[in-house]
């Protein structure tokens, strides 16, 4: 039974992990309607601003949570006010065509800025000890990100559910002329939409940097994890990706323990099964 | 404007057909490939750009025509009688499959449900090593024949593959200009509409599916028989992402599109990742200005500078529309 | 209209591309060889280098290349007279990439002899074409066992390792030293599952026996999961092959979910390399690898390499960067002992089988039958000096010889 | 009145999850029937024709064309056996001439086998062409038929709305309110052209213009909150107490409509 729980545990935390990844891609498809294919590239910028910020000191790990999400937030704003605004009336080809074309610039100014090499980002020591739990050593720092998991969940529901802003994002992702019949700036909305799913993007880059590293490519990889999680999901929940990312985690994890030659396949299996059952995902709606 | 068209094609194939003598060896393969790449391109244009059924998993089939091409020259024949035929097949047998699923879903479900599936057999030939060779690829593919001609001389190559790019540029123009291809359009538009009129779209964005699947299959096996050689890697999403790629930047839903595009691509790779590492930044760089400058791809371009230079022939008589009814007020 | 625009792009492309080189036809009509008029009075000597410099292997190239312009820096970029060029390609460690960059290489920059390639899949693509060529081929890193096996060419020698090299050398070490019982793990493709094979046949072979294995994919992110399997297996040690991104995730997580206290990790030098040992921090102490060089051997060739490389590039070398090193010493000695004529690529390669001298990682030979070549490996241990992780060589395995079948 | 049935409906319910938009709808359609369908925003009355249509399903209940239970026959197989909808909102290729959208709907019938090995142009396809023509000039479209068809007039584009609808040879024409958003002018020539159909054509039409529906219709089905209030006789309808009612409470007036 102990294998089974540690097993349960790695899942949902590996599970949450996905999920800090993927909501800044959610939010921004789910109510922008652009498949952001840069998500990955904000990601690592993220990452990369924390290891520049942590290379001193790993006491700065609480820094480069505050400073690199803010940083790749701007980056969206630049993103979104200089470039993909002039794509919103284009269709999706057009945004495809621009952020790929981003995510590539991105790469080559990352490798540009912090080389190839594969690197980390060191944890403080108030986060790097173990913790013992069904007779097996789990690392602290995977325990927190289950809890950093669960908290953003938590807010990302509360703010859509229960807030006003909630309600206006709800009602632009309905219908963008909806709203601005009723006087708001749907402009300025998607604006902050962006900047969020950006601040969100950035923050998961951080969180993941210490599990996952820093390597070149690590954006196109995050990326496709991303896109999947995503769709299982269904567009346009935060719910339905929350409980995407615990599926795949539990998924993922059980299939190496049980037939890892099989693991490779299995993600995307996962997801080709659900789409053909339930052709919005698990919890989407219909969106064109 | 007829014998305009005539002479204008005789002039390209003219040209296509003395590359050879002009082109050096190194400048002919690139051409060849781009040929090769240019009908991947073109079988993709017909369900993205044509049907409206955008796909990120057109390299499973590519990798299937590929592998089974691959496979039969190794162990089989080289013969283009027994390699092109399997690979056509094969390709038809699992696009009908994948297309079956697909059929089911739209939009961006649809591009996400072609990943999977293109993924998923990305694994499979990831993983049958000793049917595939796994990531090592399959190497050591013996040269092309047909009918006692040995396609190992590259010159030779270049006709049979021009030959064949010809007769998929012309069968897909007149397929896309036909009453079935125009159903196609007609689903990408509208597909409500089409449905109400009495067409069975599923139907028909099948059909799309399986043919473009299938010259998928044909590109894919002209690429083994040209390089003697596949690996997974031209199975992965990135590759569906590139070739993608090459039919926007071209311009979707035209036929000189995807073929210029695929060009760019081949020669941007392969000329700026001669000078500099940094060849993804300027590669970046040129999608973005395509979507900032020339939304409509290459061929957009091309037609806005001829629409310049023709200014004074507009396009549609201006008529006031409300004519009709002033005589019934 | 789409008619006009397709006429004029295409007819410029055409007289872009065609504005240099010999025709299609003239090249193809004539003979095989290579067509170059040019190389037996020519002054300089053109090496092409085909290695990845963007993607995931976009390091192991940049320090092959470092190595290679190290040694002929020294040398002042002249051999016999001639001046040495090397024309760099981008790899992109993608085959058909691969492909046309090599038919670019050979076909439009004329050059003399080849050298690189990181991927093994790369070097399996680029094989025939290298062979009808019959263009010198120095391969400086692939390891992949066929490439002097089954896909052996008489114009492809290769001076860096075998899969086979690396994971049989470790084999009769480990089970005397380490354990009786291992678990084997091997990221999930060719060259793990080759490296991680030709461990357990020798392990075996000396009595050892196999608790379990299994085979994670490239680029994993999470070991969690196989990590509890092993962890709960009766395995006296884990024997792992991981490279870049995997090994360092892989050696941390090793450590954090407790495994590295139970079982001692052993594994290939790239488990532990030179350039990721920095990331995994305190993760990699007792790690034990097999390699065919080490910073830490202690050598006057070594010291010297490792010396001029610090002082040129401020790092450290890498293992890639020998075998740049080495490379770049190789095609030079050969070159010098053809008097500069390399005009005959049997020649070159002929040359090539002959040289023979004291490599910084230890002394550098072919095996002449299977063009590959023999070594010393060395079984690495990562101790902890002044808090910060190295390796110290601890055994040497002599004369590790591919057996080319 | 001894005419043959063409279409039952019987016992036909339509819910959205817990919310029941049409309840236990019957009547019997007569071929050549010209049926006027009315009722305030929100009586069901597009759900109703979504499920004629084959847009939707019913949750319960049957629908018989021609005898036949066609109930869960999806909407291209009726639109084939000829029963034909028009849409609220303008829903056309908006991005093709009007020739290309007559066309689309003429050459359906042509059959799969026929029409994929040649460019469909005048010379290989002239009996669709002049098919076209001819609707084109009789609805005096022809100057428009080279034209865009987003570029054209909100007027023009709702004739083309219908025009699509009568093109594809139907038995039973739904119209949803096709003079929506017409101007007074355009309007009559709709009037107009509706009135020349052929006698044996089954018309259904929803309209908020109630001058045009009892202008045109020989029956009247009014629709409110998801049932049938009234089902009969345009003069029944327009005397009736109920129906007045919810029209008075619009701020509408049947009795002035005239």
């Amino acid at each position: 039974m102990d294998i089974i729980g540690a097993q349960l545990v790695n899942g949902v935390s590996y599970g949450l992990l996905l999920f800090v990844i993927t909501c800044g891609l959610a939010l921004v498809f789910g109510i922008l309607g652009v498949l952001n294919l840069a998500h990955g590239s904000l990601y690592m910028i993220g990452a990369y601003i924390a290891y520049s910020v942590t290379v001193n000191s790993t006491e700065n790990f609480w820094i480069a949570l505050i400073i690199a999400p803010i940083a790749v937030a701007l980056l969206s704003l630049l993103i979104e006010t200089t470039l993909l605004r002039l794509t919103y009336h284009l269709g999706h080809l057009s945004q495809v065509l621009l952020t790929f074309g981003l995510a590539y610039v991105f790469h080559d100014l990352a490798s540009m800025v912090w080389g190839s090499n594969v690197l980390t980002v060191a944890l403080p020591p108030s986060l790097s000890g173990t913790t013992t739990l069904f007779n097996q050593n789990f690392p602290t720092y995977r325990l927190v990100v289950i809890g950093i998991g669960l908290v953003l969940a938590a807010a990302l529901w509360f703010i859509q559910e229960k807030t006003r802003w909630g309600a206006i994002i709800r009602a632009g992702l309905c219908d963008k002329e909806m709203i601005s019949a009723l006087g708001i700036n749907i402009k300025l909305v998607l604006t902050i939409v962006f900047i969020i799913g950006g601040f969100l993007a950035g923050f998961g880059g951080v969180i993941a940097a210490p599990i996952l590293g820093l390597y070149p490519s690590m954006e196109f990889q995050t990326l496709i994890l991303a896109l999947v999680v995503l769709v299982i999901g269904g567009l346009g929940s935060i719910a339905g990706t929350f409980a995407a990312s615990i599926l795949i985690g539990l998924v993922e994890t059980f299939s190496k323990y049980l037939m890892p030659e099989l693991s490779l396949f299995l993600v995307f299996g996962l997801m080709a099964v659900i789409l053909v059952v339930k052709p919005n995902g698990l919890l989407g709606k219909k969106v064109a | 404007m007829k014998g305009n068209h005539s002479i204008k094609f005789l002039f390209i194939f003219l040209l296509m057909a003395l590359s050879p003598f002009f082109l050096s060896l190194f400048h002919l393969n690139l051409l060849i490939e781009i040929l090769i790449l240019g009908i991947f391109a073109l079988s993709l244009n017909l369900l993205v750009g044509y049907t409206g059924l955008v796909s990120l998993g057109h390299a499973a089939f590519f990798g299937i025509g590929a592998y089974a091409s691959g496979i039969v020259a190794k162990e089989l024949s080289p013969n283009l009688i027994a390699t092109l035929p399997v690979s056509l097949l094969v390709s038809i047998l699992v696009s009908s499959i994948i297309g079956m699923f697909c059929m089911k879903v739209s939009g961006f479900y649809f591009l996400m449900l072609t990943l999977a599936f293109s993924q998923m057999i990305y694994s499979f030939i990831h993983q049958s090593t000793d049917l595939t060779g796994g990531t090592n690829g399959l190497s050591g593919i013996p040269s092309p024949q047909l009918g006692g001609v040995d396609f190992s001389n590259p010159v030779f190559l270049y006709y049979l593959i021009l030959l064949i790019f010809a007769a998929v540029f012309t069968g897909l123009s007149v397929l896309v200009r036909s009453p079935f291809g125009q159903v196609l359009i007609g689903i990408r538009e509208n597909e409500t509409r089409m449905k109400s009129m009495g067409y069975n779209t599923t139907l028909y964005k099948y059909s799309s599916f399986i043919i473009a699947g299938a010259l998928g299959g044909v590109a894919g096996s002209l690429y083994t028989n040209f390089n003697g050689f596949i690996s997974p890697s031209d199975v992965y999403w990135t590759m569906s992402g590139s070739v993608l790629i090459m039919v926007i930047i071209g311009g979707a839903g035209t036929m000189a599109g995807p073929v210029l595009g695929a060009g760019l691509i081949v020669i941007l790779e392969t000329i700026v990742s001669s000078y500099t590492n940094m060849w993804m930044l300027i590669i970046g760089v040129i999608f973005i200005l395509f979507v900032v400058f020339f939304p409509k791809g290459i061929v957009g371009i091309g037609n806005s500078l001829v629409n310049n230079l023709a200014k004074s022939k507009p396009l549609y008589n201006e008529s006031k529309p409300e004519a009709v009814y002033k005589k019934d007020a | 209209m789409n008619k006009n625009v397709l006429i004029t792009l295409i007819t410029a492309c055409l007289l872009f591309l065609g504005a240099c080189g010999n025709s299609a036809i003239q090249s193809t009509s004539g003979t095989n060889e290579k067509t170059e008029s040019s190389s037996g009075g020519n002054e300089s000597i053109k090496i092409g280098a085909l290695l990845p410099n963007s993607g995931v292997y976009a390091s192991l190239g940049k320090n092959l290349n470092r190595g290679m312009e190290l040694y002929f820096e020294e040398i002042n970029w002249e051999v016999e007279g001639k001046k040495i060029e090397i024309i760099n390609e981008d790899s992109e460690a993608d085959p058909q990439v691969s492909l046309r960059k090599t038919r670019k290489l050979i076909e439009q920059d004329n050059i003399d002899i080849l050298t690189g390639t990181v991927s093994t899949a790369v070097a399996y693509a680029i094989r025939d074409e290298v062979d009808s060529k019959r263009m010198p081929f120095l391969v400086s890193h692939a390891g992949g066992n066929d490439l002097t096996r089954s896909k052996r060419s008489d114009y492809i020698w290769r001076s860096s390792f075998s899969s086979w090299q690396i994971g049989n050398s470790m084999g009769e070490w480990a089970y005397e030293n380490v354990g009786k019982k291992i678990y084997l793990t091997a990221a999930d493709y060719a060259f793990g599952k080759e490296v991680s094979a030709a461990f357990k046949e020798a392990y075996t072979a000396a009595g050892g026996k196999i608790a379990g294995e299994v085979y994670p994919p490239l680029e994993n992110n999470d070991y969690s999961s196989y990590l509890t399997t092993i962890s709960g297996s009766d395995a006296d040690a884990v024997y792992a092959f991981f490279a870049g991104s995997d090994a360092v995730r892989f050696v941390q997580q090793y450590e954090q979910y407790g495994v590295k206290e139970k079982m001692p990790l052993i594994g290939s030098g790239w488990l532990v390399s030179e350039d990721l040992r920095a990331s995994q921090g305190n993760a990699s102490e007792g790690t034990l690898a097999a390699t065919f060089w080490d910073y830490n051997l202690q050598t006057d060739e070594n010291k010297k390499f490792v010396t001029a490389y610090e002082k040129k590039y401020g790092e450290r070398p890498t293992l890639e960067s020998l075998e740049g090193y080495d490379a770049a010493r190789i095609i030079a000695e050969a070159v010098k002992s053809l008097k500069g004529d390399v005009s005959d690529s049997k020649k070159v390669v002929d040359a090539f089988s002959e040289v023979n001298f004291q490599s910084p990682r230890g002394e550098f030979k072919f095996d002449k039958e299977t063009h590959h070549v023999i070594q010393d490996m060395y079984i690495t241990k990562a101790k902890l000096v002044d808090g910060k992780s190295e390796n110290e060589v601890i055994g040497t395995v002599k004369q590790v010889k591919d057996p080319g079948k | 009145m001894n005419r043959e049935s063409i279409l039952k409906v019987e016992g036909v319910g339509k819910s959205f999850g817990g919310l029941e938009i049409l309840r236990n709808i019957t009547f019997d359609v007569k071929k050549g029937e010209r049926i006027g369908i009315i009722g305030p925003n929100g009586a069901g009355k597009t759900t109703f024709y979504n499920l004629l249509a084959g847009d939707l399903d019913p949750s319960k209940g049957t629908i018989y064309y021609c005898g036949q239970n066609i109930t869960n026959l999806p909407n291209y197989k009726r639109a084939n056996i000829g029963i034909v909808r028009t849409f609220q909102k303008n829903n056309l290729l908006t991005d093709l001439t009007v020739l290309d959208n007559l066309l689309l709907v003429l050459q359906r019938k042509e059959g799969l086998g026929n029409v994929w090995f040649k460019p469909r142009v005048e010379k290989h396809y002239s009996i669709l062409f002049e098919k076209a023509r001819e609707l084109l000039s009789k609805w005096g479209l022809e100057k428009q038929t080279h034209k865009i068809v987003k570029s054209l007039s909100y007027g023009e584009q709702r004739q083309i709305e219908i025009l699509l609808g009568i093109a594809t040879d139907p038995k039973v024409l739904l119209l949803d309110e096709p003079t929506a958003g017409m101007s007074q002018a355009e309007t009559n020539y709709i009037v107009n052209l509706l009135h020349t159909l052929p006698k044996e054509l089954t018309l259904m039409i929803i309209e908020h213009d109630l001058e045009v529906v009892f202008g045109l219709s020989d029956r009247m089905i009014v629709l409110y909150n998801g049932g049938i209030l009234v089902d009969g006789d345009p003069q029944i309808v327009r005397n009736d107490k109920r129906v007045n009612d919810i029209y008075i409470g619009q701020g509408e007036s049947l009795s002035a409509s005239s």
